[in-house]
């Protein structure tokens, strides 16, 4: 059995329960164990206090990683942001100078970090630990007539040079994900373009973060989708409640439901709705109702 | 401090093709390295005799950069550059034995068009046996610290009262 | 050895080193070692007056040692030697301490340090000097024949500048027929002339000269031997069809039932499985393309060899192995494409309106797969918009640094056409600095401003392809305005890199040659031995050296057939006299050198009932490597030998 | 003329070399004839007093074995060169350092503290070492300085001629004996050995050289007619000096160098690296990464038990540094 | 802008200190990429927030080499990147782009130069350890789903905090962001 330490962050414990209850649940299917990291805090945001100061961005993201150092573990996680920072920091602190730097001042508080710690998004979780052959054998709903937008994000593929995981100007994992579970990944314009909510824009410029989501949804709306799916728990939230927010000032009419990876892919491997957080999101699952899902056999 | 550093003394032996060429370029295109490295040319790295290298060595030498023409096809006298890193690996060996950090010792393949990295190289070798402080045969004269007889004695005579006592 | 007089002469060169080293210290310190009778320094050892201070010395003080220290021996070493060699002194009396390009260059602010080291580094020279022996050089005869690899513009040029001179000259082609990308094109620029027009008349003279033979659909498998004499091992590979009697009248082309796509359009029109690439092709000699012909495939069909009239078609045909003996040889193997495809935000290779430039010169010339006509691959319908897109995988670290030299005016000129055929078109070259440095290119440039071309200052971004109408969205800032704008086309062209073929490396390591950084064949200097190259005897022309436009290729393929020319028409050639020695007495016949010797420079013989080591001098290269592997030391590296360097390093290492 | 006066020194060394001499079996009666033994202290009582009375070049030639270990071993050497007209440095220990000189990998300390503490052996529980200076009731006892590095003979003295082996081969300590009662005497400085390498003498069948990897005994069934390093085997041979008679090779084992280097190659282990590491993996070799190269090499176990067993303190870095 | 244009001296003082800060966190050789733009616009080009609001990531690279400061770091575009990362993998010279972006913030937040509505996510961090808060609501969803009511973070663990909040005043941090508080 694989075990990770698992990286809660801010706004999934916080806001999306749900996820993490689809990630907790999902993981289990696939007797992945995720061990908590007591005393974790913000990863720290990288567009936010990354760009305030680095360098205590550097140090407090060193000390989540210790924590999993700790535990003897790799992280996993599910937001594009704490992937950004948490990865980041973690390449970063291989230089012996920098790390030492840090542990200078995490000795204060009696921690230190040695480097090493790998850190994975739960994306390369399913798809290296896992791999398509189970997570095909655990499909038990296909979701058959179902269109998906595919938002990817933009932290867990770029930068490149230190985030190898191919091209980040046509990736397909996501998409291959959605043909997984028996739905329809549908192409639309600018699919690769940022959901507005990085880098400190939703907090510090929120009309901009959210004048980016209105034209993103507005290609989805276009190319005639069911609802999104994402692999980044702060680009659910832009979406989520971006669009609530677009509605109440009156600038969209129609909003298309999100789904977070591991909850979309719980729906297809039988799991309830309910179980899985979809009715707490800010956007109701109309696409429940198309696919015919009421509840579920787990 | 500064004033008293360590300035190694680098004995680089260059293939006239590939690294000679390198370390020319470097020249012309004026990239600063710091100038502890001393350079020999010879028309191959496969030239080089590891008796060059050990005599090197014991001449006061802290380090000694075999450099010549990039694995696996460009050297100039096709397979020099085997040779050379074989009787490198061999050598490194040896003198590890012989109590010398390995680190001394090093090949690196350098091509003419690679100014930068022959400067990047020997900067790094040069910071690399500033770290390991001087050739330790010059340091020592041979002999291993703190092997002196009078001392050996006094340790040994400090043995002996205690037991009895 | 203490009749050895050495003279020491410290250069100045200018304040090339005087500015950093205190060269008068170097000479002070210097005169004070064994053996040395005179040590001066002065401002240009390399000049007339220089080098006659130093003939002068050798004849009035009886010099038998010379240590010039000055810039590197691969700059003036030739120079030194030639000067000492006047004056009565083997040229391999001459040693050169290197204290510019590895001194004074490179350690500029640390002049003390740097004079420290240089006089380390002339009493090394000093102190090898002491062993060095006069040499002989060793002169070989010359083969007055020359390979030329590559049949492109370059190839064809050193083929028959060569040939007219009245050598003879082997061509060797890959491809079925010579002609090259030049073949491909449609009008040159900046004037405009048909590529072909021009390029086949000497396409036909290549197939005419009596003194080229010329080998197409051929590969070099390699090449041994030294200048003057170089033999080639050159694959003519099957055509499956007898060259001697196809006609080329085009029958069996006509009745192949496969149609593939073909090279030569880029895959916008077809071929047949027995082909020629183009009609003009030289030779005119037809091709079977195993990969796909019936008879091979499936064992059916042989309708060519049913309807060839003169029997031509030789299914058993087998590879058939040449061997050449050449005096010099040229490298004129071109370059490749930059694959866009790596530029994924331009959707090359998606996006069917976005081609590159060598495919819209198929499509604007006549004899292409639309015969001429500009038409979007996505629908055939005529551009009303067309946008260039410059840069695409040049001036990019991401792919190739360097300016790929010929996109600009590519684009220029490809702009022109659309704006001749399609006079409402709305053209844009969208580019990053427009490089015209020709002769007769700034003039084109204007013209084509003058046709109403617009130009914008900014890279582009990325590419969209709207969906409905395969209509591309360009998105890029007018770096003169400081806009962000989008804008619609029909047409993009992006104006893709040039780059080193994808099989130089195996060339490469062929004749050993050198690569710069940014993967072309490397030349000997930059710019006083540009075709040539560390190779004694092999030269280079046209793109296979960097990217080069027509005129350019021409000129550097002239240099190089003119620079081959030189040791073909003395009949022969002078050798480095460093080589190895054996001293028999001392060898015990282990066989060690000779299985290190690349070459199979040493043989073993009998001498006096034993077994020992020789040399055989000419194929000696005198790396050295045999010396450093003899247990016994029986082997001597002339100029190298092991005394001169183990007294080298004592030296460089004294203080 | 008079009956020529020898001597036989046996210094640091196992005295192998003495049995040698006596290996020369019923020449030794023929050299008697035109020789007095004068001493030869493994045979035959003297004490130093003896020796110091002995007059300056009193002895005609002096056959000295063994290293320099320690101050006795020295203090010998100088007092036998002084009083010898003709001093041999005997064996490889007195030329090359022998077998003994591989105690350079170690020093003073650590030899002591393997052989007088550490070893399983060593009963020692107070841990006493050897002093060169200790009271006892019978007033101050003496030891000589046991030294840190091994030396050769000719670090210490002058040496008039060589004659290695370990032992050194008794064809060559009779031709010795019989050409200096002769009085043909060979040229000062030289070795008494032939001036050829091993595999010149070696009848083995030589083929062209290239070891795929290097193998150990155990590896590999040895065929006794072909080449040692042809069979992945290392041999010294080719840097090693011929004059053995090749026993070793005979009983199909390969040399290990104690003949000592050849005219020209002084280093012999340098030599030998040299010459091995440019044949190992040459087939092929530029399919093969440094990686690869790494572990070819690496094969090589103990590079100086093999290449400097009896060469060491000779050699051009003549001992563990640190 | 103090000065006139017309009168402004170019100086690589700014370009200096962008370097200076951010070799502490980012390797020197990537940062010096900066040297190199040759201002082709392919930033801007690809740049999703270009396309609407002012902000020309482009002319802030040219400032930084002009070392133009108050241009630089006192524009509302500096806080309009959402860090995504386009420009920095399309641009031909390899210049850090978004890194260089979240530097000359770091100066800008340091010389009090951020938004009131960031030093809020500031504040929230220092005081609960996250960037936003736990509400009652959010409690009750996490125990519906099967969680715990407070996840095992700074939330949970007092002394995790306190660990945090030591290490941002020994930091200076906590400084930076009181200071711009008041």
């Amino acid at each position: 059995m694989k075990k990770y330490a698992f990286f809660l962050g801010c706004i999934m414990p916080l806001r999306y329960p749900g996820i993490e209850a689809a990630t907790r649940l999902v993981m289990n299917e696939f007797q992945i164990d995720l061990l908590e990291m007591n005393g974790a805090t913000c990863c720290p945001a990288p567009g936010v206090l990354g760009s305030f100061d680095l360098e205590n961005w550097l140090v407090i993201g060193a000390r989540n990683l210790s924590i999993a150092e700790q535990l003897g573990l790799d992280i996993t996680l599910t937001c594009n942001g704490c992937y950004a920072s948490l990865q980041e920091a973690s390449v970063i602190l291989n230089d012996k100078e920098r790390r030492g730097r840090v542990n200078a001042l995490l000795e204060k508080v009696k921690r230190s970090y040695g480097g090493g710690t790998q850190v994975k998004h739960v994306v390369e979780v399913l798809d290296k630990d896992v791999g398509s052959e189970t997570l095909k054998n655990h499909i038990t709903r296909q979701l058959k007539g179902l269109r998906v937008a595919a938002h990817y994000g933009c932290h867990y593929l770029k930068p490149t040079k230190i985030r190898a995981h191919g091209s980040s100007e046509r990736p397909v994992f996501l998409d291959d994900l959605v043909s997984l579970v028996g739905a329809e990944s549908v192409p639309y314009k600018d699919k690769n373009i940022c959901c507005g909510a990085g880098g400190g824009v939703r907090s510090g410029e929120p009309l901009v973060a959210l004048d980016f989501t209105l034209e993103k949804v507005q290609n989805m709306t276009a190319a005639g989708v069911d609802c999104i799916v994402t692999p980044c728990v702060f680009c659910h939230l832009q979406f989520d409640l971006g669009q609530t927010e677009l509605r109440d000032k009156g600038r969209l009419k129609e909003r298309v439901p999100v789904l977070y990876i591991t909850q979309l892919l719980g729906l297809a491997m039988g799991l309830s709705p309910e179980k899985l957080g979809l009715y707490d999101n800010s956007v109701p699952p109309a696409y429940l109702e198309r696919l015919g899902i009421t509840g579920g056999n787990k | 401090m500064a004033v008293d550093e360590f300035q190694p003394k680098i004995l680089g032996f260059l293939c006239n093709w590939c690294s000679y060429a390198g370390a020319d370029l470097a020249g012309i295109s004026r990239m600063q390295y710091p100038p502890n490295l001393r350079i020999i040319r010879v028309m191959c790295s496969g030239r080089i005799d590891p008796a060059f290298v050990l005599e090197a060595f014991k001449s006061g030498a802290d380090g000694v950069l075999v450099a010549g023409c990039h694995l696996p096809s460009d050297c100039h006298y096709v397979s020099g550059n085997f040779k050379t890193y074989r009787r490198i690996a061999a050598l490194r060996k040896l003198l590890q034995q012989l109590g010398f950090e390995p680190q001394r010792l090093r090949v690196e393949w350098v091509s003419a068009s690679e100014g930068a990295r022959f400067a990047d190289v020997v900067k790094e070798m040069t910071d690399e046996i500033k770290r390991l402080g001087p050739n330790p045969l010059t340091k020592t004269g041979g002999e291993f610290a703190g092997s002196s007889l009078r001392e050996l004695e006094r340790v040994a005579s400090r043995v002996t009262s205690t037991s009895q006592a | 050895m203490a009749d050895e007089r050495i003279g020491v002469y410290i250069c100045h060169c200018g304040t090339n080193i005087a500015g950093t080293v205190d060269v008068e210290k170097v000479a002070q310190r210097i005169a004070g070692l064994p053996n040395v009778v005179l040590a001066k320094d002065y401002k240009y050892m390399c000049s007339e007056p220089g080098q006659a201070m130093i003939k002068q010395d050798i004849r009035d003080r009886k010099l038998n040692r010379v240590i010039v220290a000055s810039c590197s021996p691969r700059m003036h070493e030739p120079t030194f030697r030639k000067a000492a060699q006047e004056a009565g002194l083997n040229p391999y009396l001459v040693e050169m301490a290197n204290i510019r390009e590895q001194c004074s260059w490179v350690h500029m602010k640390e002049p003390e340090k740097a004079t420290v080291k240089a006089i380390a580094l002339v009493a090394a020279a000093v102190a090898k000097s002491v062993f060095d022996e006069p040499l002989q050089m060793r002169e070989v005869p010359v083969t007055p024949a020359a390979l030329v690899i590559g049949g492109g513009i370059a190839g064809i040029q050193s083929s028959l500048d060569l040939a007219d001179q009245g050598f003879k000259v082997h061509l060797v082609e890959k491809t079925p027929s010579i002609g090259g990308h030049m073949a491909q094109l449609d009008k040159t620029f900046p004037t405009l002339d048909c590529s072909a027009c021009i390029l086949t008349p000497k396409m036909v003279d290549i197939s005419r000269h009596p003194n080229i033979s010329l080998l197409a659909y051929s590969e070099v498998k390699a090449i041994d031997g030294y200048i003057g004499n170089f033999k080639a091992r050159v694959l003519k590979k099957p055509r499956y069809v007898d060259e001697s009697k196809c006609t080329g009248c085009g029958l069996c082309a006509e009745k192949c039932p496969v149609n593939v796509p073909s090279e030569f359009d880029l895959g916008l029109g077809t071929r047949k499985a027995i082909y020629v690439p183009f009609p003009q092709a030289v030779p005119l000699r037809y091709t079977i393309d195993r990969e796909n012909c019936l008879y091979f495939k499936k064992n059916i069909c042989r309708a060519c060899e049913k309807f060839c009239t003169s029997g031509a078609i030789d299914f058993g045909q087998l590879p058939a192995e040449v061997e050449l003996e050449v005096g010099a040889i040229i490298i004129a193997t071109g370059y490749d494409l930059y694959d866009a495809g790596h530029k994924a935000e331009y959707g090359y290779g998606i996006y069917r309106n976005v081609i590159n430039g060598l495919e819209f010169e198929r499509l604007v010339n006549a004899s292409g797969p639309t015969s001429g006509k500009v038409l979007r691959p996505s629908d055939g319908k005529a551009p009303r918009s067309v946008a260039f897109v410059q840069c695409v995988g040049s001036r990019d670290k991401n792919a190739n640094l360097y300016c790929s030299r010929v996109c600009c005016m590519a684009s220029l000129k490809q702009a022109h056409q659309i704006k001749e055929k399609f006079p409402g078109a709305e053209v844009s070259i969208f580019y990053i600095d427009m490089r015209c440095f020709g002769k007769g290119y700034e003039e084109f440039y204007e013209r084509v401003q003058q046709e109403g071309v617009r130009f914008i200052r900014g890279r582009v971004g990325e590419i969209l392809e709207n969906p409905d109408d395969k209509n591309l969205v360009l998105r890029f800032e007018d770096t003169l305005l400081g806009e962000v704008a989008e804008r619609e086309f029909d047409l993009a062209v992006l104006a893709t890199g040039v780059i080193p073929r994808a099989d130089t490396s195996e060339l490469q390591s062929i004749l050993k040659l050198s690569r710069g950084p940014d993967g072309f064949f490397l030349e000997a200097h930059p710019k006083l031995r540009p075709v040539e190259t560390n190779i004694d005897g092999v030269f280079l022309g046209g793109a296979a050296q960097g990217p080069k436009d027509i005129p350019d290729a021409v000129a550097q393929a002239g240099a190089a057939a003119s620079r081959a020319a030189v040791p073909l028409s003395m009949g022969k050639v002078e050798l480095e006299g460093i080589i190895a020695s054996v001293d028999e007495d001392l060898c015990s016949g282990c066989r060690i050198c000779e299985s290190v010797c690349e070459y199979g420079a040493i043989k073993m013989k009998e001498k006096s009932g034993k077994q020992v080591s020789s040399v055989i001098e000419v194929l000696c290269k005198g790396c050295g490597v045999c010396g450093s592997a003899c247990p016994t030391k029986s082997i001597k590296m002339c100029h190298f030998t092991d005394d001169a360097i183990l007294a080298q390093v004592k030296a460089v290492l004294r203080d | 003329m008079s009956k020529l006066k020898i001597g036989f020194y046996w210094a640091s060394t196992c005295g192998g070399c003495e049995v040698a001499v006596l290996d020369v079996n019923e020449k030794i009666l023929d050299t008697l004839k035109v020789a007095d033994i004068v001493f030869w202290p493994v045979v035959m009582d003297i004490k130093y007093k003896d020796i110091k009375a002995m007059g300056d070049k009193s002895v005609d030639i002096c056959f000295f074995n063994g290293s320099i270990r320690n101050g006795e071993n020295e203090l010998l050497a100088k007092l036998l060169r002084k009083k010898s007209r003709i001093l041999i440095s005997f064996g490889s220990c007195a030329c090359g350092g022998g077998v003994p000189g591989l105690a350079n990998l170690h020093n003073r300390r650590t030899v002591f503290e393997k052989v007088y503490r550490e070893s399983v052996s060593t009963k020692n529980l107070p841990g006493v070492i050897p002093r060169t200076c200790s009271e006892a009731k019978e007033g101050e006892l003496t030891l000589p300085e046991f030294y840190d590095t091994v030396k050769t003979l000719d670090q210490v003295v002058n040496v008039d001629f060589y004659l290695p082996g370990c032992p050194p081969p008794v064809d060559l300590i009779a031709k010795v004996l019989q050409s200096f009662s002769s009085g043909t005497n060979p040229k000062k400085g030289s070795v008494l050995a032939p001036e050829i390498s091993l595999c010149e003498s070696c009848k083995r069948e030589k083929g062209n050289k290239k070891i795929a990897k290097v193998k150990r005994f155990h590896e590999t069934a040895l065929d006794p007619k072909k080449c040692f390093l042809d069979q992945g085997i290392i041999c010294m041979g080719p840097a090693t000096r011929s004059g053995c008679g090749e026993p070793c090779l005979d009983a199909n084992m390969p040399c290990t160098g104690c003949m000592g280097p050849i005219p020209g190659a002084s280093d012999q282990g340098a030599a030998m690296i040299g010459a091995l590491s440019s044949i190992l993996g040459i087939e092929n070799e530029k399919e093969k990464s440094e990686n690869d190269m790494d572990q070819l090499v690496g094969e090589i176990k103990d590079p100086v038990g093999t290449f400097y067993k009896y060469t060491l303190p000779s050699s051009i870095i003549n001992r563990r540094v640190k | 802008m103090k000065d006139s244009k017309a009168n402004r001296v170019p100086s690589w003082n700014l370009a200096k200190e962008v370097m200076s800060r951010g070799a502490r966190i980012y390797p020197l050789e990537d940062l010096n990429t900066l040297y190199e733009c040759v201002q082709c616009g392919t930033c801007v080009g690809s740049c999703p927030s270009g396309r609407r609001t002012a902000l020309r990531i482009r002319s802030m690279i040219r400032g930084i080499q002009m070392g133009y400061r108050e241009e630089v770091l006192d524009t509302n575009d500096l806080w309009s990147c959402t860090t995504c990362y386009t420009c920095q993998e399309r641009c031909p010279r390899d210049v850090r782009v978004t890194e260089i972006v979240k530097i000359v913030r770091n100066i800008a937040f340091e010389e009090g130069r951020a938004k009131e509505r960031h030093l809020v996510v500031a504040n929230n961090f220092i005081k609960t350890g996250h960037t936003i808060p736990l509400n009652e609501e959010g409690k009750k969803t996490r125990v519906k789903l099967g969680l715990s009511p407070v996840p095992p973070t700074s939330l949970l663990f007092p002394e995790a905090l306190a660990e945090i909040q030591e290490i941002m005043r020994t930091d200076g941090f906590y400084n930076k962001v009181i200071r711009d508080k008041k």
